[in-house]
């Protein structure tokens, strides 16, 4: 019995924070682009954390989905918008779905950050399902696909595409597409609308993929995107924090009256509770992936709304200053906007859980 | 118990809404001289600053009037009666009350005529909810004050021609209430500076406003000096029915329905999904609750009865449905609720612009304190 | 515009009030039995509560379900278990949908106080629809009505049925039935199951329910127990609050705590709104029934989900003391887990305010 | 990280296993002697006082085995493995870390043995959540106390042989908390008087307990006069996981799933109802999240890292769920709900003593508070 982590990942935390700290700070995400992204990526691949999770035979570090959580967590707290979601689905996607052959060309290219890639799954806004892929793929793809993350960051882009034997993953050169930005309103998660205009697609370039292995990779997706949220939730809940002790009204800290008090210890107890949620979800990716499915659902459901609270609380109980543009935390209410449905709402994972759980 | 009003109730309102249907276009229709002729049309009618005194210029309107005007003007989506919110809501209604005959012919009329518009310089950085601990420091010189101290949060800061200012001319009181003068500031003068603050929907509608031996005239103080206290109270108790907020409020749940009937969730239409049917239903059941509240509030004071803290039972209602209508209609959208060029990205945008209303009316924990100690009784913090 | 209570009115509360604390005390109705509710229901219909809302032609006092609300709501804060809800029902629906000859036989000794009714509508625990009365009436009726309100304090029930032309409310003798009571968590919400055995049945004692009658009968339903609810939530808020302006803890009364004085503000506010709501509804009876579904719907859905918090934070914010027998606020907690489904919970009816909403 | 037990560790919890097949009939095939051999048996095994020192009587069953044994025995609905919860819970180890020699030799055993029940006199009727103000009076008269005073909700109290009794020896002291001497008194000590508690489900559990000139012994005090404090403080941290609460809630949350698959809701199976099916997955995420809490917590002392407050953490989780899922079984079976002699009528009884565990284990404003100064820092109140 042991839930919790292990010196090495101690050393990864504190190696990641002092990275965020150093190179990616607040200052820095507030105006990240694709060259900030190329260069802060080539380091991060040198550090091994690209390739964190693929085996040490495709030149990665050979570590496991736990390991990647202690990285997410600690980009998530700094708002970091470097694409190692994306990344982490597409090296997911590759190592259980991809041929030997797949593994072999792409997994090396990821692990020593000459490929980026962007990731999109579903063509409709609010629908996981596999007929929420609908972007048709032959011999070439032509269509759009209207929410891809870190397109604009990529090399390449790994797309849910319904071939004639159902749905795939496709990788398609970022030279060969049209990306267009999208105004979203977490600047520090870019994402892209791309047009596909009669884009050559070969066999080897798709992953096909079961709903067994959907199921996977948008679990796989609701765990990162919730280590993400663990991270940023703390970040809230430490700014609010200290606010709340330096901050007099009507002669005392606000901290000292409960109506914000207890506010802040009700985040604490969710944060903790998705926090728990998630390790087990992690551990699961690889340890057991028979549970992966109801972990992974409980943690997103639970944390994609409470997260959301936290946010607007945050924001709130800074009063005016909270929501300047300025001040860091309203980032983080938006960031809690954008991970609120990635990969499922509450309402469709907690759905899920009903079901996993015999209702 | 009925809720019909009077004939000559209804008269009024069949004008207003005859004036409205003359008078309002579409929105897309508006010729770019609209907004400086409704204005116009809508003073020659009397209807700016309907409750004020005639003698200022006012109409003397009586409470169902008012209440019926702010109702229609609501329900036509009329833009507002006056340049000036702040002139209109408290700086007007407060100089009518504590002004000089001379300070009533200078200011009132270029309030109701959208000549001028105010701001509000309450808000300091230090004591955001606090207003009584303000440090902004008025000296007493020859025939001016000498104004030195800071502003923050002071919403139309960077386009208002005059501010109401707090300052204190007394740092040795036993009651901090006390010392607070209240003065009448132009905006343009020397040692007033003014910095936007952009907020996180992007907008820049308030400011920091720093004052440096600004000089401004004894004539220009409202109220006795050290008697600012009761000016501002007398300000932010003047709100009345909460009835236009309410027809507001009524307006964006329609639009939100109709967001529901347009979107999809999980694959099928979502007005089809029992969770979205229960939310919508309970932001129906909040505003009704608004509206009934407000009319049992507004017959009070048509009877004479004298309000307590009840408005702040809506304003926490509203502050809740502010957040909630537009988190959920950005979260019923999914990817596409968090873009911010879209068409139904409003929902997305005022996502991030309810702090404005939430926070500025004193925050949902101040609205509680107010009942527990003023209706409940409960003992002071 | 005059959204408010008449000085007839307020009177008319003042009376209750007298006689809630004069006649039917805390202490009553803690040992109330039918004894009791016969001697007081004999002075309340001297009063003319009884026949409040049944025309003067009648015997009644021609008043409306305003003025019903008034006495219900000051019934409701004294948790007064005289059978008023089921006999405004028992007017209501005679008066609505009752042949001439039914209304000319029946309200009379209704407002008089002769016959007293115990009202039971549906068979099914959880189901607001005609489907949910199951059991059938031809000449005779034979089954069982499992939850009839009241029956064991009434001289006879009205009860839902199932006739050859539809659903009906038909009206049965006390001494033609065997009633056996329901060991009910509320004991001032008395209640039975009443078997039929053969039971005679004539044309004359049968009202016949169209889907508006049944909406209408309902919806009023609704609407009188929502009345007793906001006098009961009253009740914990004046209870609770002095409670905590008198409980010293930690060298303070523990109302100064923002954790209790906020919880009872929130109090406030719901009760506020769904008064608010439910006038506007009690109104709508008489005066705009085609509204009467909607405004009913709203208020009954706030209040039941509001009134069951609002009694569960009365007993906790009172400490251990709360849940004493001995204590009352616990009184007012078991009818907020009565009221809370009697004529629909609130799914039932916030799905119902979506879809006449237009969802 | 893994979820591994070691081989040893496995062993145990078969070895558990094994036992709890052989020894625990189901419920309705228990003979009436079936408590009392229990009883004997998990004696002679060791495990009751399963991490007392060996020298007392117990096994110095390390912090995972005591995780085993807790999560066994909830697993498979056991009864209690002794007779005196709270004897067992913090009376039997405040007296291992505070008594005497000849305490420990005089109470230990019957702990240990099922032949005595202990009750705890904390809270007195003016002090609930605030221990450290109680009033009960000892004063030392030759070889004994002589106590005066009254304790209230005191569980167990009107079946129960000893009390661990709060007193205030000295009422002199600057701070609050000295000046507090903890006494063993015997239940039927003259001057002891029980008044039995009915709470709101009918149950007399609690009592009120007077004290009249009650004398005891000096030999029956715990730890030295005065410091009482550190021996309650002791007494209340002496909780260790929550594994065995969580295995017992996970068995009422299936219980709850039964109830919807059999329940109908508006005339079609609940199990069909989004809103039912979101809110046992809700419970379904809470329990969850109690369990990966309390094996994170239960990492923590395995490695010999001290816990902060954190179990206040799973106390809210719990207090909530204890009311919202027999509120929810309540609501689900509409009239049926509120009846006391169903079939499905422990719901509403249940529904009826969730305070004992919610306000009797500190409220949960007291265990926000621990989290708000204790975890986050903020300032007391």
């Amino acid at each position: 019995m042991n839930f919790g982590f292990t010196e090495e990942q101690e050393m990864l935390r504190n190696q990641v924070v002092r990275f965020i700290d150093d190179e990616c700070s607040i200052d820095v995400i507030r105006t990240f682009d694709r060259d900030t992204n190329q260069a802060l990526w080539k380091k991060i691949a040198e550090l091994g954390w690209v390739g964190l999770t693929i085996p040490e035979r495709f030149g990665g570090s050979g570590l496991k989905w736990v390991d990647l959580t202690v990285v997410l967590e600690e980009t998530g707290r700094g708002l970091c918008p470097l694409p190692l979601t994306s990344n982490a689905l597409a090296c997911a996607s590759i190592l259980r779905s991809g041929s030997i052959a797949q593994q072999q060309e792409w997994l090396p290219k990821i692990a020593n950050g000459s490929v980026i890639f962007g990731f999109g799954l579903y063509d409709e806004p609010n629908w996981i399902d596999k007929d929420a892929i609908t972007l048709e793929a032959s011999d070439h793809i032509t269509g759009t696909k209207t929410f891809v993350s870190d397109a604009l960051l990529a090399t390449h882009v790994m797309v849910g595409v319904q071939t004639k034997n159902g749905p795939a993953l496709s990788i398609v050169d970022g030279e060969a597409i049209n990306s267009i930005a999208l105004d979203v309103m977490d600047r520090t998660k870019p994402a892209a609308q791309v047009q596909f205009d009669q884009v050559p697609a070969t066999n080897d370039r798709f992953i096909p993929l079961t709903d067994a292995d959907l199921d996977y990779v948008n679990s796989c997706g609701a765990v990162a995107v919730t280590a993400e949220m663990v991270g940023a939730a703390e970040a809230v809940l430490a700014l609010t924090s200290n606010y709340a002790k330096e901050r007099i009204q009507f002669g005392h800290p606000i901290g000292k009256y409960q109506g914000v008090k207890h506010r802040l210890a009700d985040m604490f107890v969710d944060i903790e509770s998705f926090k728990s949620l998630l390790y087990y979800a992690a551990w699961c990716v690889d340890d057991a992936t028979g549970d992966l499915s109801q972990a992974a659902s409980r943690a997103k459901a639970h944390a994609s709304d409470a997260f959301a609270q936290i946010g607007i609380d945050g924001v709130g109980l800074h009063g005016a200053i909270g929501f300047t543009a300025e001040y860091d935390v309203q980032l983080y209410l938006k960031r809690a906007k954008w991970a609120r449905t990635m990969f499922g709402d509450s309402d469709f994972h907690y759905n899920r859980v009903a079901t996993l759980g015999g209702l | 118990m009925d809720f019909d009003f009077t004939p000559d109730e209804e008269a009024f309102r069949t004008e207003v809404r005859e004036f409205l249907s003359e008078n309002l276009p579409p929105r897309n229709e508006r010729p770019g001289s609209f907004l400086r002729e409704w204005l116009e049309k809508v003073r020659a009618r009397g209807w700016v600053g309907f409750s004020w005194p005639k003698a200022v210029g006012g109409s003397d309107g009586d409470v169902a009037r008012q209440a019926i005007l702010k109702e229609e003007m609501a329900l036509a989506g009329a833009p507002p009666l006056g340049t000036s919110f702040m002139g209109l809501a408290w700086v007007g209604p407060g100089i009518i009350q504590y002004g000089t005959e001379e300070q009533k012919t200078r200011f009132i009329p270029d309030i109701l005529d959208s000549k001028v518009t105010w701001c509000t310089g309450y808000s300091e950085p230090n004591h955001g909810s606090d207003l009584a601990a303000i440090q902004t420091k008025a000296e007493r010189v020859g025939d001016h004050y000498r104004v030195n101290g800071q502003k923050i949060w002071t919403t139309g800061a960077p386009y208002a021609d005059w501010m109401i200012l707090l300052t204190r001319t007394d740092f040795n009181t036993e009651v901090k209430h006390d010392g607070i003068t209240c003065l009448l500031v132009p905006m343009k003068t020397p040692g007033v500076e003014v910095r936007p603050i952009e907020n996180m929907a992007g907008d820049r509608h308030f400011a920091e406003v720093f004052f440096t031996d600004a000089e401004v005239p004894i004539e220009n103080r409202l109220g006795e000096e050290g008697r600012g206290w009761a000016v501002t109270i007398s300000a932010l108790a003047n709100e009345r029915s909460s009835i236009g907020e309410v027809t507001q409020m009524s307006g964006k749940l329609e639009d939100l329905k109709q967001l529901v009937r347009e979107s999809r969730k999980q694959g099928a239409p979502a007005s089809d999904d029992p969770l979205v049917r229960r939310q919508i239903a309970e932001f129906e059941t909040k505003i009704a609750a608004m509206k009934y509240n407000g009319l049992r509030y507004l017959t009070r004071q048509l009877r004479g009865q004298p309000l307590s803290s009840e408005t702040s039972v809506n304003k926490l209602l509203r502050a809740s449905l502010e957040i909630e209508m537009d988190d959920f209609a950005v979260e019923l959208q999914g990817q596409e609720g968090v873009q911010l060029q879209t068409q139904t990205a409003r929902w997305a945008r005022s996502s991030l612009s309810w702090p404005n209303v939430v926070i500025g009316g004193g925050t949902p924990n101040i609205q509680r304190n107010i009942i527990g100690e003023r209706i409940l009784g409960l003992p002071k913090d």
